[in-house]
């Protein structure tokens, strides 16, 4: 069986990245300007992976004795990956210079995590998705201590590991269990048999275990409790990158994982499960978000309410519950991804203002920067008509004709209570008198990055349809 | 009884205590040795269940390099014996050590209502065959290029990462 | 020509955009204030080429409806940004771009070296571009993200001076008091609107209403709608019990006060009502409400205005008073007058907004009108346009308040009954009373500031021309509308302009047979005899025995004090509602000392919330070690439902 | 043969005392050696079944968990370096900046 070329052709937006990074480490390597050039030439990697994934979308297909998948979802992902690290890297340009961490390996770094996430989003095999899954976190794990001379940094970042790598036992030893029963790691394998094995105490506790360990990685309550102090700790950029890019991937994995299950008699079977988490999630995010003032932490547990709604979407198993799932994900990518490079651009040298009161009177001082908050604010806050709006939208719908209508009241109830937190910031913004003198580093590229994404959160709130239109023709 | 299951029985009583010594000594030190005995019975049990390869590269890299790695650091930073185990916080610890046991439990109940051996018709000639270089170079190969040649990758950052953070000084 | 609607909306949007992001970086007032009039000038000429377009299509064909593209398609449930051109949506959008037009204009004076010039142009283009929508749309989500909009901008200008003091408090809370009291309104609009699309299965306009008028549906659920609609535009139009936060709103600039808490957004709740006239007609007991409602706020409002002393207040219960008019014309069936009146309304009020917006600039931000006095001579054109107003408000003809506020008089008497009428006119007197005794203590008699340290003058010409078109309007725009007892059958434009509109509602009325001319004409005397006697007496109590008023004041003190205290409408709300949750969380916060609060920046309800999660974030103890714990609980508990769930 | 449980069990208990292992100790070097010990003792699983059901892939899996706890260990132990440079400690319940 050996691979042909036309499987390779189908493989290349990761073929692509796989080449990027060992090219980008001979940049780093031999040229004195590699702090200049590896920027660009990672968001040129990045954007011409993302234009070719969406270019070749409609190409599905199970490649390599089916380990992976080729177009259709996975592609879809790996746009919002690779578009969503092409903003990132256009925040880091100047932030990383800013806190002082700027290292070549950076981008290398950056560049390795999304190839992890998009063997995690186009994986069909278990083996594929543990490893893309170790791949993506070791690059976040290094990723978030990368600002090393600072103490917080270091503690985000074994906080980080080592629960990560806790929460990496359990996959593995869920995965053993799930071997022992299903005799194999291929996923279509395991659909076949999914009926019969959904009986099985052993592959269902085995399949329990791997889910419990990606509801860690997507910040579910109660595998939470590592977001806000990671999310706090680590450089503004790359906590950007883990709570969108980071999430999406583990949800892609587990879509990988449920799709097939929601195909069977089945499909409610881990229903309850996840209907506790999703709600714990939704509403102890939105709870505790209120009693932040720093900004980074309370996106962190926006980040755990959001994650939350995300999870409805899931639980309703149906596809419009999948389409929703994808399109959530990419919305949240985006608005989150503005928000944080916001904060990057307003946060100084020694990890200050980041407080919310440092936030007054940016409306004054930095009306770009403010204006453009507050869209991602009223983005995140779910109110029309941004990206925001339509995703809580469409994942309720989903869960109503799932017959969980309570599910999605208590998910209306949620965002009623995160308004207040995220408009908090909006007031702090235009209503609040600024005492305090607020030096912001003007950065084009970053501004770039935040308008891209203001731009895509606008678009996504202006034509909702044609795009869940989308991505429901590549879930079956 | 079979010499198998008397081997076994002497290299899970080893792994078994040892894994126990490992998370109750003081010192890191002691505690990495006993974790590198445990790995060595647990070598000796994978050659009990026929898996040549994987037996021969767990000494390798686990014992061999890992543990090295281990006590190297330990060594380097020299950390401060732990003073007692249960003495600070003992509620916590307690709590957490009764949570383990009620996992544990649980795991247990699900292996033995689910009884995997039931649908198991082992065949001597066919595990040993599994377990040889040979067999598992040729999947790994094959099949598993892929995730084999994404190893690569992972392998490359990590050691980026490691001198990365690890690197005592960085021009600035 | 009618496609080019979207021109409208996009327009103001351009401006909001540029001057929102750049405005800042321009610095440059003229090119801010230019940008920002300049595009909803451009707005008001596509609107007037429309509307002549239009006047020259047969009166059938009037109705055109500009879908730009579909937004979003869920079952059946199909929504697209569409706008709907029609008579009644031409004659707001020409209110709206016009007289924002000339607000725009006059802020170029009214700002002039104001911090925030530039965000407050952004913010009023912002308003327009929302405004535009809400009247434009051809359903009720567009409708309502309009609605929501014009609140949000209403909220940001009422704050925009946020380091000000209002009145013991800040301009923040008056705003915050305007956007949650406006929240009530809105949950009662959304539950309308979810009535209507579990009814009608549909949101769009067209449907909605065809359906309405000819599927059979129950009374009661017809009624169910048309109040919960109404409750929407009690909170929007400032009506009995929600109309505690326009008085308030006046802690923003004034020409907010005469763009968005007088001449439009306020009305939307009028043109909302309207719009669903098919409701209303269909839902007798609620139309009843509607007018009684509109009475008492009319009355309610009126005698509050008699004794205020801030000339913001005083104009801003006016506005109250005269809402409530156009819902009593709503609520007798007289669509067509509610909907002349909010025009007429508009010019008059606008002109005495920005009028006193002169005077207050004059006079260095003082509001007290017992600190004015004599200004006559230092500001003859604010002086001038000021008078005109006054005299249209108080319904002297032939100025345009008199054939609106007529036609409504007399359409209570005809659709209602007497006492309609009667309430009305006594209103209306009221009305002509404080508003001349508003412009006597203002404009005539002697000086009572400082002449040494206050020296009034004249407002810039960018200023006092918007006053003047707004006054000529003030006289003349009654005159498409004159009644029909003097112009003949079918001699009312403004009623054939907007008749199609109103059909189907008509045809959905039982009518009763109209009274005689000779009674219409009877009426008209006796009010407009009414209102100039109120005027002399005005004029008498107030110039030429000045010692008067506070002998009254003083006999009637109670009277007086309650009247002043606006009937204790604050502290009612207060006692009642606001201070016993004060109460509850008290207690709950009495039990948990030692807690910080988050500073109260926002109410006590919320810092329930805030102790809740204060408490709940302590799980997160910064141990890693107690993190696993936690997720081996939560993993306990899983394996335990999996082993229960599957033996 | 022996029965499959017993190889089970044993790799039960031992992935139960690496959890105590990483929840209760503080030396953050002993908790990581912890997360090996789970590791492995899943590694015993995967073996146990690849070898009763003759099936190469599950060996193949451990080979691949090796080479991820390889990396991990690696950038574990990095991270313990650089934290003890700034903080001269690697007792987790110190290691607490971050909270609430």
């Amino acid at each position: 069986m050996i691979p042909t070329a036309l499987e390779f052709q189908l493989l290349l937006p990761v073929l692509i990245i796989a080449a990027g990074i060992l090219i980008s480490l001979i940049i780093e390597m031999f040229s004195s300007k590699s702090e200049k050039i590896l920027p660009w030439f990672s968001i040129a990697l990045f954007v011409s992976t993302a234009y070719y994934s969406l270019l070749t979308v409609g190409h599905e297909r199970i490649i390599f004795n089916s380990m992976l998948a080729a177009g259709g979802t996975a592609n879809i992902f790996f746009f919002v990956f690779t578009f969503g690290a092409a903003i990132v890297t256009l925040i880091s340009i100047d932030y990383i210079k800013k806190i002082g961490m700027y290292y070549g390996e950076y981008y290398i770094l950056l560049q390795s995590a999304v190839l992890g996430m998009m063997l995690m989003a186009n994986a069909q095999d278990l083996v594929m998705i543990f490893m893309g899954l170790e791949q993506m976190s070791v690059c976040f794990y290094i990723l978030a201590g990368f600002n090393r001379k600072k103490i917080k940094s270091n503690e985000a970042a074994m906080k980080y590991f080592l629960l990560g790598a806790f929460a990496t036992g359990f996959i593995v030893y869920g995965i053993a269990l799930m071997y022992g029963v299903a005799q194999t790691m291929s996923i279509p394998a395991i659909a076949n048999g999914l009926l019969i094995y959904s009986d099985n105490i052993i592959f269902v506790a085995g399949l329990l275990l791997f889910i419990i360990g990606f509801s860690f990685k997507i910040a579910a309550v109660p595998f939470h409790m590592w977001v806000p102090d990671v999310y706090q700790g680590s450089p503004t950029s790359i906590t950007a990158l883990m709570s969108t890019g980071g999430k999406a991937a583990a949800f892609s994995s587990l879509l990988i994982i449920f799709t097939p299950l929601f195909a069977t008699t089945q499909s409610t079977l881990f229903q309850p499960y996840l209907v506790v988490i999703a709600t714990l999630s939704m509403l102890l995010g939105s709870i505790v978000a209120i009693a932040q003032t720093d900004l980074k932490r309370m996106l962190a547990y926006s980040s755990i309410s959001h994650a939350g709604y995300i999870l409805i979407g899931v639980a309703a198993g149906s596809e419009l519950g999948i389409a929703s799932v994808i399109f959530y994900l990419s919305a949240y990518t985006f608005m989150n991804l503005g928000t944080f490079g916001i904060i990057s651009m307003i946060e100084n040298k020694d990890e200050g203002n980041l407080s919310l009161n440092d936030y007054s009177g940016l409306g004054n001082k930095k009306p770009m920067l403010a204006a453009l908050l507050a869209i991602f604010m009223f983005a995140l806050a779910g109110i029309p008509p941004f990206a925001g709006f339509f995703g809580k939208y469409y994942v309720f719908i989903a869960a109503i004709e799932s017959n969980l209508t309570w599910l999605a009241i208590v998910g209306v109830l949620s965002s009623v209570i995160s308004i207040y937190f995220y408009l908090r910031v909006v007031v702090v913004m235009y209503f609040q008198k600024d005492e305090n003198i607020l030096n912001v580093e003007d950065s084009s590229p970053a501004l770039l990055g935040i308008m891209i994404s203001a731009l895509l959160v606008i678009v996504m709130g202006i034509a909702p349809g044609s795009i869940i239109n989308l991505i429901s023709n590549f879930v079956k | 009884m079979s010499l198998n299951f008397i081997l076994f029985l002497i290299f899970a009583f080893i792994a078994a205590t040892s894994a126990v010594l490992m998370i109750t000594r003081k010192s890191a030190i002691i505690a990495a040795l006993f974790l590198i005995l445990n790995f060595a019975a647990l070598s000796g049990l994978y050659l009990t269940l026929n898996a040549q390869f994987i037996a021969v590269v767990q000494v390798i890299v686990y014992a061999g390099a890992i543990m090295v790695l281990f006590l190297f650091v330990i060594m380097l930073l020299r950390p401060s014996d732990e003073q007692s185990i249960f003495d600070d916080n003992p509620k916590l610890k307690w709590l957490a050590t009764f949570v383990g046991v009620l996992v544990f439990a649980q795991i247990l109940a699900i292996i033995f209502i689910g009884r995997p051996s039931d649908g198991l018709t082992p065949d001597l000639q066919r595990s040993i065959e599994v377990g040889t270089i040979e067999a598992i170079g040729r999947e790994l190969y094959t099949t598993y290029l892929i995730p084999f040649q994404s190893a690569a990758f992972l392998l490359l950052a990590a050691t980026i990462g490691a001198l990365i953070l690890a690197k005592k000084k960085l021009e600035d | 020509m009618t496609e080019l609607i979207y021109l409208t909306v996009l327009l103001p949007l351009i401006g909001f955009l540029i001057n929102g992001l750049f405005g800042s970086k321009i610095k440059n007032e003229k090119i801010i204030g230019t940008i920002g009039s300049g595009a909803i000038g451009l707005s008001f000429i596509v609107v007037l080429l429309i509307l002549i377009e239009t006047l020259g299509k047969p009166a059938d064909q009037r109705v055109t409806i500009v879908t730009l593209f579909q937004w979003m398609k869920v079952g059946n449930l199909d929504i697209s940004i569409a706008y709907q051109v029609d008579q009644l949506s031409i004659l707001m959008a020409l209110i709206v771009t016009g007289i924002g037009f000339l607000i725009h204009v006059y802020s170029i004076g009214y700002m002039h070296g104001d911090k925030g010039f530039w965000r407050f142009f952004a913010y009023l283009n912002l308003f327009i571009f929302a405004m535009m929508n809400l009247i434009l749309a051809d359903n009720f989500v567009l409708l309502f993200l309009g609605w929501e909009g014009v609140g949000l901008c209403s909220y940001l200008l009422i704050g925009f001076w946020y380091d000000r003091k209002f009145e013991k408090s800040t301009t923040a809370s008056a705003a915050k008091k305007a956007f949650v009291i406006n929240r009530i309104g809105d949950f009662g609009f959304l539950l309308g609107i979810f009535l209507i699309y579990m009814t009608f299965g549909s949101l769009n306009f067209t449907e909605v209403f065809t359906a309405a008028n000819h599927i059979p549906v129950d009374e009661s659920v017809v009624s169910f709608i048309a109040l919960f609609l109404f409750i929407g535009a009690i909170g929007k139009s400032a009506q009995i019990p929600l109309f505690v936060w326009l008085p308030d709103a006046m802690a923003g600039p004034t020409p907010v006060s005469a763009l968005i808490h007088a001449a439009t957004m306020v009305t939307a709740g009028v043109y909302m009502v309207a719009r669903c006239s098919i409701f209303y007609a269909m839902a007798p007991t609620i139309m009843m409400v509607v007018a009684i409602i509109g009475l008492l706020t009319a009355m309610f409002a009126a005698t509050i205005g008699l004794v205020q002393n801030d000339i913001k207040k005083v104009l801003a219960y006016s506005t109250v008073s005269q809402l409530g008019y156009m819902f009593l014309a709503l609520g007798v069936g007289a669509f067509t007058s509610g909907i002349f009146h909010v025009m007429t309304h508009a010019f008059f009020k606008a002109l005495l907004f920005l009028g006193a917006g002169s005077v207050i600039h004059g006079m260095h931000h003082e509001q007290n009108i017992q600190k004015y006095g004599g200004l006559k001579k230092y500001m003859p054109v604010t002086f001038i346009t000021f008078l005109i107003a006054c005299i249209a408000i108080a319904g002297i003809p032939p100025f345009s308040g008199f054939f609106s506020k007529d036609e409504i008089l007399w359409y209570s008497y005809a659709k209602g009954n007497f006492l309609f009428w009667l309430i009305g006119a006594l209103t209306a007197l009221i009305t002509a009373f404080y508003m001349f005794r508003l412009l006597s203590l203002t404009f005539f008699g002697k000086e009572r500031f400082d002449k040494h340290h206050v020296h009034p003058h004249e407002s810039p010409k960018v200023m006092t021309v918007p006053l003047i078109i707004l006054a000529f309007f003030s006289i003349v725009a009654g005159f498409i509308g004159i009644p029909e007892v003097f112009s003949g059958e079918g001699g009312n434009q403004i009623k054939n302009w907007l008749a199609p509109v109103f059909a189907d509602a008509h045809s959905k009325k039982i009518t009763y047979g109209m009274p005689s001319h000779f009674v219409e004409i009877l009426l008209m005397v006796i009010s407009v005899a009414g209102a100039a006697a109120a005027i002399w007496l005005a004029r008498h109590v107030y110039l030429t025995k000045p010692g008067l008023a506070d002998q009254i004041a003083n006999r009637m003190k109670k009277g007086y004090s309650v009247l002043l205290n606006k009937y204790y409408v604050d502290e009612i709300y207060n006692k009642l509602i606001v201070q016993p949750i004060y109460k509850v969380s008290d207690g709950f916060l009495f039990k948990f000392t030692d807690v910080k609060i988050i500073d109260g920046t926002i109410n006590r309800t919320a810092s329930l919330i805030d102790l809740f999660s204060n408490n709940i974030k302590r799980i997160q103890t910064g141990v890693a070690q107690f993190y696993a714990i936690i997720m081996m609980i939560g993993i306990v508990i899983a394996l335990f439902w999996i082993i229960v769930s599957l033996i | 043969m022996i029965p499959i449980e017993y190889y089970l069990s044993l790799s039960a208990f031992m992935f139960i005392v690496g959890v105590v292992g990483v929840l209760t100790r503080r030396n953050a070097i002993i908790v990581f050696m912890s997360i090996e010990l789970m590791l492995n003792s899943a590694n015993l699983t995967l073996v146990a079944f690849s070898s009763y059901l003759g099936n190469p892939i599950g060996q193949i899996f451990v080979f691949f968990v090796m080479t991820v706890a390889a990396a991990e260990a690696a950038i574990g132990l990095a991270i313990i370096i650089s934290l003890f440079r700034n903080k001269k400690t690697v007792n987790i319940d110190e290691i607490n900046i971050l909270k609430w």
